[in-house]
């Protein structure tokens, strides 16, 4: 029934099948769940964060669970670059060939942002990057870099650097004026500006007076964000001129198509992974469904098609 | 060598609908649920869990996990405990309740084919995850052996289940309203001593299982903990249920949550079930 | 039950009988609570925004409901300062004398913001004011002065030159760094920080394509927002010595407790008013029963006793 | 002098704990249901609502207005369409589950002691704030005539009581399945113009309450509408709910959601109900 509707989307350069991909650290490197779900249903594969060296990430606890949300203090934990590339890609590659892979960068130092996608241009079998400028759960780097202008201007222009490949840089809400920062990272070569990460969050336990997360402090994802998400994938639409890949709490195809409406080319589902693992093939037939209903004949048509 | 990972072929995971066709009170705040979930159900190997979805809306979004009492025709059983907004709510489940699970998951109990013998160590709800591996030992032809415990004995479940499959069940509740009066450790660490057993598994609160693996590893018996973590995707992804091993970092959800004692590293080891 | 607990709490001078405050604008002028709950109980009721002159607020629909929260577009609808002191002020006065009034103040300019504190100083019964320099949902004025640290500074210094009365400056998260704000309000001789106001949030309708709020973006509160709200505070009152006032989606005793935790020498709830009108009073007597079942003799033992 | 505000001596609010004591589907997709609230039943006014708390959790938040259908012996009745979240729990809802309400909330139905004759026009469920009302007026021994419209049939609701109470009840159906064949505007309209009433209430989608308001004055007899606005708080102190009238803004939570129609500025009237 959805033969009619055509789902693609094209971000910076990259043209994908569907508009929609996977949030990075939700999805692990796909292998997980292709006994779930048929991974060719998926725009693209983003993968979780890689680091140059392998990342221990934080102590446990690391995810607290809060109303329409979760916190999660991860910590980019990651086997390194090497282990990435003989590991999952590998697989990704042998397994899902039909299926771009978007991998996640992060990097204590601008540095090994470049360190880590040098390595990755060895690697044909990659269809993308995507900067993580805003990991809250970094010390040195992560959301850092992408709390000012500046920072996140010299992340990009280095990353860019380095590969002809579609560039798409994360960006943080935890920040007073996103759309600058989408404008600044626009200014020096990204391809295209996925957001949001997660908000900076905190969660007590009144029985112990601890804080739920052995780290303190984390990151909120979960439907309790989405409304955040979406005034901000609103913001940098109207500021930019790249794609934006919007993502915050999608649970279902109408939250994918409001991420649409607000000026996404594309959404990413990350948290509802986890809460259920078909999420991305349904909530893809659904975006289908909702728009061969209404007679809409391309996906990308809603893009920015809000009445405001 | 030690990879602390998962050395069993574990069964492919499936998202399957399932009905709930009984819950009822069985102790103190501890009820027992049965699933019709032909799949999983046919599937899953002792000491493996589902992730249930109890909740509807999303005020609390994620699934819960449990492990499996018992499995068969078709059925799941599942013991739990009410603790939170999760299994309260799995309380209220009346028959013909519709729910989801994803299982099986995770890397269940190891049973050496050489094994004559085994000492199941249970404390509180350690039951859990017990009975499935009581009843597979007991079908291998190998001796069980019980030590099961409890804050008191309105509190102790799984003892019908042990006494029918296991040659001889030892209680010890804390206040001593049945069984030997004090810590299930306390009698456990007498029955180790005395010998005669080639395998030790144990589940229950985690200083409760730090203490068995020491006495197991006295005697110089191979002795295997299911531990739990708090779990977001239960299925590999997340990276939330980390336990440190000898080996670094491993997943709760899929190199365990059943793990050779010898490979924890107790030290770091996060308990959130002091409780039971 | 409840005698052993000293729950006051004292706020810049003020001596509060109980650390809960209603939070602006969720509880109007206290008078449509009085036949539902006992106004004594409360530390101190503060009032919905009083501008200079009346204003009109934005169109309608003002409100949204979101996952474990709502967005309103309110925009300070007030009758003016003049009409609030003849009206809601003297009401106050009559009905509830032993209740402290705090007058949340709204400008649009820093004049403006003057003008109705120099007004208000001729009250007699008013312990203090909260300036609001952080509403999403007004134009000119509103959360522009909060999420600068020098126009933060600004309005802070002039209000303070108007009164010795308490000042207590309402802070906005949508801000990248809100210590930093915090710091820089407290220079200006703030007596206290109260925070957070709303995040800035959006919802669009899938069915008509319009945003669900006229204006299109709204403030998010309730629920969602706790554990970016204990984060805030929590960073907030590492940072300054004045007293920290917490809010943010406080339902229940347990959620007022995980601010003081936090830092927050005392809470106001907003938006669980709207669903269960008691709530104000019921929090009061769960923090009591919290710290009396613990054996905690001052309620203000609890302020930042978090163990990290 | 219009004031645009509510007249009435309100009687008191309460938070009250209420029972559901039946719940049945009486139309496509409307329920009925009733409560045990002794308190807020004995002093509800017709055309006054209840804030209801549907919601257990925190997934969504608010409470949702009902206006009371019926209100005797310590019960209320509710005449609910299922269009949300809300609705579609309220639907679920099994005698027995308790609720809470905050009410009688809102400023109900004006009767002029010199009425002799009124005329309610209903669409769709706008029988839900005029059934107590019909009651009232019967009662008081004034003549009642109804003129009632729903897209079918069978969606028509509150026929029982309006044939109980009125002298004359008119039909209308978009699709002619009962009575005449159109909008329920265009029978009112005819009878309007016939003359002989000193009163019209209406209730129903906000269009058809526009032209009726029209019908009402051309005819030169005084009208009152019951409009509907998202509400948070249902108490005065949020500005959620406002109604742009003669006199400014006004809040329909307390100042209404009865106006007279004359004082409603009908053009930048927010429709929330076009579906009904
Ligand atoms: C592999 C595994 C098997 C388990 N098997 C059983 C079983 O058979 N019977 C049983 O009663 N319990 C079992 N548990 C514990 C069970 O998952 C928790 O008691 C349950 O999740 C609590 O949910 P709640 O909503 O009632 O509590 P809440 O405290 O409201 O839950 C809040 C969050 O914390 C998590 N959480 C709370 N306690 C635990 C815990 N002890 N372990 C892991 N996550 C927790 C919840 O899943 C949820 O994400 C098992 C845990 C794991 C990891
Ligand atoms: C004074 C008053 C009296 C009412 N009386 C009745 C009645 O007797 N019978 C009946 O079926 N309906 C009545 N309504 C409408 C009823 O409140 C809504 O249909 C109901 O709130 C929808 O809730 P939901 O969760 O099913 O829908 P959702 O669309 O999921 O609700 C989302 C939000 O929008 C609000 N909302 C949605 N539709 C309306 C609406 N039409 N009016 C006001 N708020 C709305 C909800 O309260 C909630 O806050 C009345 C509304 C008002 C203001
Ligand atoms: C457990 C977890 C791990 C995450 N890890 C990463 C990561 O490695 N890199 C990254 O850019 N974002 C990471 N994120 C953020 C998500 O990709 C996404 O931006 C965010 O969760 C909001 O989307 P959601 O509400 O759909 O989850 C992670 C989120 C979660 C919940
Ligand atoms: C309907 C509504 C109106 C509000 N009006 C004001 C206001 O006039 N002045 C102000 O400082 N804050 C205002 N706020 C913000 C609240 O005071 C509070 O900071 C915020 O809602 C977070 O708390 P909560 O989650 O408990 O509601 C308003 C909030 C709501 C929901
Ligand atoms: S629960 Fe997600 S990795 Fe184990
Ligand atoms: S609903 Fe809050 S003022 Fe009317």
């Amino acid at each position: 029934m959805n033969v009619n509707v055509d789902m693609s989307v094209n971000i910076g350069g990259l043209s994908l099948r569907a508009p929609l991909l996977t949030a990075s650290g939700t999805f692990g490197s796909a292998r997980e769940f292709s006994e779930l779900i048929d991974l060719n249903r998926l725009g693209a594969v983003v993968t979780k964060g890689v680091s140059l060296e392998p990342w221990e990430g934080n102590p446990a606890p690391r995810i607290a669970e809060t109303s329409s949300g979760m916190l999660n203090s991860i910590g980019l934990q990651n086997a390194g670059v090497e282990s990435f590339c003989v590991n999952d890609l590998a697989w990704l590659e042998s397994e899902a060939p039909q299926v771009p892979v978007i991998v996640n960068v992060s990097g204590h130092t601008v540095e090994e942002y470049v360190a880590v996608i040098d390595r990755l241009e060895w690697e044909p079998f990659i269809a993308g990057y995507e900067v993580n400028i805003s990991c809250p759960n970094v010390d040195a780097g992560g959301m850092a870099f992408g709390t000012s202008c500046a920072s996140a201007a010299e992340v990009t222009r280095a990353c860019r650097g380095s590969t002809e490949r579609p560039l798409i840089v994360k960006l943080s809400p935890n920040v007073t004026d996103i759309a600058g920062i989408a404008t600044a990272v626009e200014a020096e070569g990204a391809d295209a500006v996925s957001l949001i990460n997660t908000l900076l969050g905190m969660a007590i336990d009144v029985g112990t007076f601890r804080p739920k997360l052995a780290r303190g402090v984390g990151g909120l994802s979960g439907p309790a964000i989405k409304p955040v998400a979406v005034r901000m994938v609103w913001q940098v639409a109207r500021a930019v001129t790249i794609p934006v890949i919007g993502m915050g709490g999608i649970m279902t195809a109408e939250d994918a198509i409001e991420f649409m409406l607000a000026g996404a080319t594309a959404v990413a589902v990350g948290t509802a992974n986890f809460v259920d693992p078909t999420s991305t093939v349904r909530i893809v037939d659904g975006m289908a469904e909702f728009c061969h209903a209404r007679g809409i004949e391309r996906v990308a048509d809603l893009t920015g098609a809000v009445l405001a | 060598m030690t990879t602390c990972g998962c050395a069993h072929h574990t069964p492919p995971r499936v998202l399957e609908n399932v009905t709930v066709v009984a819950n009822d009170r069985v102790a103190q705040g501890v009820g027992l649920v049965t699933f019709d979930s032909p799949r999983i159900a046919r599937d899953i190997q002792p000491g493996q869990f589902v992730h249930l979805r109890i909740a509807q809306g999303v005020d609390y979004l994620l699934r819960r996990p449990f492990s499996i009492y018992r499995a068969h025709a078709g059925r799941l059983e599942i013991l739990y405990q009410v603790v939170g907004r999760g299994t309260r709510d799995l309380a209220l489940a009346t028959p013909g309740t519709e729910m989801d699970m994803v299982g099986p998951l995770g890397c269940g109990w190891r049973i050496a084919d050489s094994t004559t013998h085994a000492l199941l160590v249970s404390g509180g709800l350690g039951a859990a995850p017990l009975g499935m591996l009581a009843e597979e030992l007991a079908e291998r032809g190998i001796a069980v052996t019980v030590a099961m415990g409890a804050p008191c004995g309105e509190r102790l479940v799984g003892r019908d289940l042990f006494e029918r499959v296991a040659r001889r069940v030892e209680i010890a509740t804390d206040d001593g309203s049945c069984g030997t009066a004090g810590f299930v450790t306390g009698v456990c660490g007498e029955m180790v001593a005395e010998g005669g057993y080639d395998a030790v598994y144990t589940c229950g609160p985690e200083p409760m299982q730090r203490i068995v693996a020491a006495q197991a590893a006295e005697a110089e018996v191979a002795c295997q903990v299911s531990l739990e973590r708090l779990m977001a995707c239960g299925i590999g992804v997340c990276l939330s249920c980390v336990v440190e091993t000898k080996c670094g970092l491993r997943r709760a959800c899929v190199d365990g949550p059943v793990f050779y004692a010898k490979e924890v590293v107790w030290d770091s080891a996060h308990d959130v079930t002091c409780e039971r």
